[in-house]
């Protein structure tokens, strides 16, 4: 943690250089839950291809780098989702995917969960019933922004809240380096 | 003196192998990724450096960097051996494996092998066998379920194929009458020992895609089934490991030897002899097809079932192999 | 009419079984499929243009002089001005909505005796974007836009707010108001997957 | 087209039993029947009057009747296609247990008791069906809040300190179970027997979603079988009856979110039917297109997904490809890629768009290369075949007894298609062919899915046909009292926007009684049984998941075949979890 604080130039080269693998190389944990994970799924397929973006699906959780948690989470699978959580190594990061897993989402029953931030930390919300691909690439990027950020040295307390947008133009200017 | 030189000129050159290696692996990644993404209409890696070139290196950084966990229930030992198991024995089997004939640079003749054993072909199916103890041991010491069936899964088809590899590869070494994987090539000038060896060359294919776990055999890993098989508890670099050495180098390694075997090694394609080719290059270009060969079944087949696998070894490949025995003695007194 | 047929189950002949025929022809599609062009929309430096109907975040049409006949009738009880957002806090959004509790609309009466709405706040995160509100909308205020980046650090960051809506309508109206109600723009990034149509 | 009991069969029911009080309407015609005479009358119906499938179990809380709870089973006649329902009281909260006659019951009465509380006497292993043991409360009764009790604090873990959180907020939350909870919900369901007992699921890459499988396994084969749902119960039931009938057609949706459509169809008719409102020609036209444009993409999916779990990865990217492009097409109608809320009750929420008739026609033309395509890689190809056939075979017995439907029923060659049985929409204005399998295994069901999918293709052409002439025509009946108003009509009448404001507020009231119909979901059959007490919502809505009843011959399929062979069951029985667990 002394690294953290430290702000000598080599050592911010190097966790400028290591923040740059990390957002390049996020590989999610395949759990899909609910009709988000089709969405996700659609996200890696063809047409949008996370892979271009260096982001690969793995089935273990021991070897992935962020959570997405795609659909509602029921009070019955929250204990278990917490467990892939835990069995995540450091760093790690979770992006919740739609509504449902968000804040409950339409379903204020019982039996599901409101909200999975309840339970694990949450870095990225997308909102959408289920967001479209390109949303949840968006949510993706933010997650990358933060990452950037927190290489800065700030807390991610302190990077602004972003105003609900108008709509987007397309990036113009390609980074060769990537994100 | 004559020993430290040999010692220095051995150390560089492993070294450079070794390193080539790793490189190589590292981009291989990014050549199955880029392959597999157009085959399915996608372009893979691209953002990440021109054409996704610096994909890889991110990879390795965030792999690397990643926090090691070992879960509580393992056998530590074992844990950390297996990945070493796995690794280790893929890349020591280049020691034998030559890349082209000696040829002479700047006055100072240059071999392209490390070494050139006389048993070199056995030392070769030692080392892949080893490696494959690597995966049983991971699925062992996790204490964990589903790697536990993929090490076994494993220990199962390793069975099976190991004995009808070992009887397909009689064929090539009879023809050249040695060991020495060099002189195995030097044997092919004429012809490649691809002519009556065919089904050996089948039974090598269908080994080589075993031992390396690749579509249509990879039982031990099978995601939908297992997670992430014998991998499943492995994190960071000693996760790293596995894909690297069983998908990337033994699959690179075991087409060199495919090559070396059966499509003359680095002699030049039929008729293509006055191309001013180097040695190597021709080898290359062969290793590489192979290998995408490889990419290409992979990306294509479903898998077996575990047992069927081991059925088809037994009931299938080891007779294919014995009647390769059996053509190639027959065309040895023929026509030899 | 409806037809009953019973399926023939296709085998595989010695022949092809000897020759790894299905083999060689599972692999021909795949190669053939390397040669073609990828479908891929690469998503942050091209974007692929909702339709029109595509129901993203909300927002408030403002008052601009092309109302509804429904709005003039309702005008007269509201203190709305121009460029400001149509709602008239008829709350029939809120009832037709089946998650109610993720609006919070209040208005508050003015000295005139007319009514002014003062917070519309909703709640993307339970959002389903069902678009039963925009249905009920008395007032053509309460739209769909084709915005749908609103991804946030923060669960607060999902809330929509009264004067963000009106200024995200003002932005989407400028885009695509006069857009004819087609099935998509038929855009060089939807030809990627779709090749040439043949529109009629 | 009428599939209820005929009054032959009723005269004699009512002349073998005595205290049966026969309910006969329109919709829905039910026999009542004391609980000590339900088996014997179970099995007349059974075995004398060839009521042998069974379609589905469930229970009605009445909180002012004693005895409180009624159960209702719903039976088919397949010879015939007739259905009956018979419904007894539960005296002293308990019920005889049908799994001796149908083994398909045994879910349902799980289910019944996890929701209702009700046992059922001689049931071999009653336990929670969709919550865990340990759960203190039994849901869907009356008194029992739709927001559940909260009394645990669990507050988000990253609020920042001077933020406020969503204003819809509580620190509060209902019940989590813990892992100790989850373990004994475990070894309630099995107990270990063999060498150890693998928990597939819930969270793993090839269990289609939240299944949770126990397998007892003596080394890779597994010896018993149990599967634990609930990982994505959601109380969509419950949902319902606090909804009105127009709020509730989103949720349709998400039930089975990969055949949206097919989904809200099918609950639409069923709401229609009991309101007695007839959509126009060309909304039924457009809900028959969309509803085939639906059955492809859940087919594809299903295909990818299965040729995943077998390994072939590079399939599962071209079918994801071709549904890209059906989204595409539905978002461009509809509005959303996936869970659409494109059906009204009374017709379509809106007309097609222009171009839309152009890209569907591009779409037909272009598709069966694509089909072929994927034909070529699996259909003969050898490890195709190994893993295939002969895997996982059902018979007729099975399909009575499990309640199966869909295209697991069809694959043993039973001819159980509700859109050929009970032709809704235009279904009975289209030609197309029900593909039947002669075998029953995971071979037969994929080759009927692949022919299904062409048979789509051939329905959606004709409906495009169709439709080509009917522009301009009106796609919602708005001229009737218990249909929304169109936005245009608001906007310009007043009477519109009076009866939109009573509607929305109200709901629309359903004249009291019960209606069941189905759907032909991509699934299995999708019904609806809907009470109405003359509210605005509805007083009981069971939805009788095909999936549901699909899923549970699984236990029986996997004894003694392995790990491997489960994941091709599992994808040939095709469940999707949002169904199953609603």
């Amino acid at each position: 943690m002394a690294i953290k604080h430290n702000n000598g130039i080599i050592l911010t080269t190097v966790e400028e250089v290591l923040s740059w693998g990390r957002r390049n190389s996020l590989w999610p944990a395949s759990v899909g839950l609910a009709c988000c994970a089709i969405e996700m799924m659609h996200t890696a397929a063809s047409r949008f291809d996370t892979d271009r973006l260096g982001i690969i699906f793995r089935g273990s959780p021991r070897q992935s780098d962020v959570l997405i948690v795609a659909g509602t989470v029921v009070n019955k699978v929250a204990p278990m989702l917490k467990l892939i959580y835990d069995q995540m190594p450091d760093p790690k990061w979770v992006i919740s995917m739609g509504g449902c897993s968000s804040a409950g989402g339409p379903f204020p029953t019982y039996a599901t969960l409101q909200g999975v931030d309840r339970i694990i930390p949450v870095d990225v919300y997308v909102p959408g019933c289920p967001p479209t691909p390109q949303a949840l690439l968006w949510g993706i990027m933010e997650l990358q922004k933060k990452i950037k950020a927190k290489k800065e040295g700030k807390l991610w307390e302190e990077i602004p809240v972003r105003e609900v947008p108008t709509a987007s133009q397309p990036i113009k200017e390609k980074s060769p380096l990537g994100f | 003196m004559e020993l430290l030189g040999t010692v220095v000129v051995l150390t560089i050159k492993s070294l450079i192998f070794i390193i080539g290696m790793f490189l190589g692996a590292a981009y291989l990644t990014l050549l199955e990724r880029k392959f597999a993404g157009h085959v399915q209409q996608r372009p893979g890696p691209l953002h990440v450096g021109p054409h996704g070139f610096l994909q890889p290196i991110a990879d390795a950084l965030k792999v690397l960097t990643k926090e090691d966990l070992v879960p509580d229930s393992v056998d530590k030992v074992l844990f950390y051996l297996a990945s070493l198991m796995a690794f280790v024995p893929a890349i020591m089997i280049l020691a034998v494996v030559p890349f082209g004939d000696p040829f002479t640079i700047f006055g100072v003749e240059i071999k392209p092998y490390i070494t050139d054993l006389n048993v070199g072909l056995l030392l070769a199916l030692a080392f892949g066998s080893i490696s494959i103890y690597g995966v049983i041991f991971a699925g062992w010491a996790s204490n964990s379920k589903y790697p536990m069936i993929g090490g076994l899964r494993k220990a199962a088809v390793l069975i099976g194929y190991e004995v009808a590899l070992g009887f397909a590869l009689v064929g090539p070494i009879m023809m050249a009458g040695s060991f020495s994987l060099r002189e195995i090539v030097e044997a092919q000038q004429n012809m490649w020992f691809i002519i009556p060896n065919i089904l050996a060359f089948v039974v090598v294919i269908f080994c080589i895609l075993a031992e390396t776990g690749r579509t249509p055999f990879d039982v031990q890993e099978a995601e939908a089934e297992l997670v992430g098989g014998y991998v499943t508890e492995y994190t960071g670099m000693k996760f790293g490991l596995f894909p690297l050495a069983e998908w990337y180098i033994a699959t690179f390694v075991l087409s060199a030897i495919t090559v070396i075997l059966f499509f003359g090694g680095w002699n030049p394609l039929p008729l293509m002899g006055w191309l001013p080719i180097p040695a190597f290059v021709w080898f290359f270009i062969k290793v590489f097809l192979l290998f995408m060969f490889f990419l290409w079944v992979h990306w294509t087949l479903p898998r077996y079932r575990v047992d069927q696998i081991t059925e088809l070894a037994w009931k299938v490949m080891l007779p294919l192999a014995l009647a390769n025995i059996f053509i190639v003695a027959i065309w040895i007194i023929i026509f030899g | 009419m409806v037809k009953i047929k019973y399926i023939d189950r296709p085998g595989l002949t010695n022949r092809e079984r000897v020759f790894f025929v299905d083999f060689i022809k599972g692999m021909r599609i795949t190669l053939k499929n390397l040669l073609r062009k990828t479908v891929t929309t690469y998503y942050p430096f091209e974007k692929l243009t909702p339709p029109k109907r595509f129901r993203g975040t909300h927002a408030h049409r403002v008052k601009n002089g092309k109302e509804p006949p429904s709005f003039k009738v309702l005008e007269k009880f509201m203190d709305i001005k121009e460029g400001e957002s149509r709602c008239v806090a008829c709350y029939m959004c809120q009832q037709a909505c089946p998650v109610p509790e993720l609006f919070k609309i209040e208005a508050v009466q003015t000295p005139e005796g007319k009514k002014r709405v003062t917070r519309f706040d909703m709640n993307l995160l339970n959002c389903m974007y069902c678009g039963l509100c925009t249905e009920a909308c008395p007032v053509d205020c309460l739209i769909m836009t084709d915005i749908y980046e609103t991804a946030s650090y923060h669960r607060a960051g999902t809330v929509l707010h009264l004067d963000d809506m009106a200024r995200r309508a003002v932005d989407f109206d400028s885009r695509r108001f006069d857009e004819p109600d087609r099935i998509w723009i038929d855009d060089q990034e939807r030809s990627k997957l779709w090749g040439q149509i043949k529109w009629s | 087209m009428q599939l209820w009991i005929d009054n032959q069969k009723l005269e004699t029911v009512s002349e073998r039993f005595e205290n049966i009080n026969i309910q006969k309407s329109e919709n829905f015609t039910s026999i009542q029947v004391e609980k000590n005479q339900l088996i014997q009358l179970l099995k007349f119906l059974k075995e004398d009057l060839g009521f042998k499938m069974f379609i589905d179990f469930f229970c009605v809380d009445y909180p002012l009747h004693n005895p409180r709870f009624q159960g209702i089973y719903l039976l088919f006649n397949p010879d015939e296609r007739q259905r009956v329902a018979v419904k007894c009281w539960a005296e002293g909260d308990s019920l005889p247990t049908i799994t001796s006659l149908w083994k398909g019951a045994k879910w349902a009465e799980r289910e019944a008791w996890d929701m209702f509380g009700v046992k059922f006497e001689g049931h071999e292993n009653l336990v929670r069906m969709f919550l865990w043991e340990g759960y203190k409360y039994h849901p869907l009764r009356k008194d029992f809040p739709l927001r559940g009790i909260e009394d645990t604090y669990l507050p988000s873990l990253n609020l920042r300190p001077d933020e406020k959180p969503a204003h819809n907020y509580s620190p509060y939350h209902t019940v989590l179970p813990t892992m100790e909870d989850l373990e004994r919900t475990q070894k309630a369901r099995i107990q270990k027997k063999n060498q150890i007992v693998l928990n597939w699921g819930p969270l793993h890459p090839g269990t289609h979603g939240t299944i949770w499988f126990l397998f007892d396994m003596e080394g890779e084969y597994v010896k018993e079988c149990d599967i634990v749902l609930g990982q994505l119960h959601r109380g969509v039931e419950k949902i319902a009856e606090n909804l009105t009938y127009t709020q509730f057609i989103p949720y349709t949706d998400r039930m089975d979110y990969i055949s949206a459509l097919c989904s809200q169809v099918a609950y639409v008719n069923a709401v229609e039917k009991v309101l007695g409102v007839e959509p126009p020609e060309k909304a039924k036209y457009i809900r028959t297109m969309m509803c085939e444009l639906q059955r492809i993409n859940s087919h594809l999916l299903w295909l990818g997904t299965f040729a995943l779990d077998l390994g072939a990865l590079t399939i599962f990217l071209y079918t994801f490809r071709e549904r890209e492009k059906i989204m595409d097409i539905i978002e461009g109608i509809a509005g959303i890629r996936l869970n659409s809320t494109y059906i009204r009750i009374g017709g379509v929420a809106k007309d097609l768009p222009e171009g839309a008739l152009d890209v569907i026609t591009h779409f037909i033309n272009d598709f069966p290369e694509k089909l072929e395509e994927y034909e070529t890689i699996l259909t003969t190809n050898r490890i195709w075949l190994r893993r295939n056939v002969d895997l996982g075979i059902i018979n007729e017995e099975d399909v009575y007894s499990y309640g199966l439907t869909g295209v697991v029923a069809r694959s043993a060659g039973v001819p159980y298609d509700i859109r050929m049985i009970q032709p809704t929409d235009a279904y009975d204005r289209v030609d197309f062919e029900v593909p039947l399998g002669r075998v029953g295994d995971c071979y037969d069901r994929y080759l009927l899915r692949m022919e299904e999918m062409r048979q789509s293709l051939n329905i959606i052409k004709q409906c495009v046909e169709k439709l080509k002439g009917m522009e301009g025509e009106k796609y919602i009946a708005t001229d009737n009292p218990y249909v929304l108003p169109t936005l245009n009509e608001v906007f310009n009448s007043i009477e519109s926007m009076v009866k939109d404001f009573n509607l929305r507020i109200y709901g629309e009231q359903v004249p009291e009684g019960e209606v069941y119909l189905s759907g032909e979901n991509p699934r299995g059959e999708l019904g609806f049984y809907i009470n109405s007490k003359g509210e605005g919502r509805p007083y009981r809505m069971r939805i009788r998941s095909g999936a549901f009843y699909n899923l549970q011959i699984f236990t029986e399929l996997i004894k003694g075949r392995t790990v491997a062979d489960a994941v091709v069951l599992l994808g040939s029985l095709d469940p999707v979890v949002g169904e199953t667990d609603r």
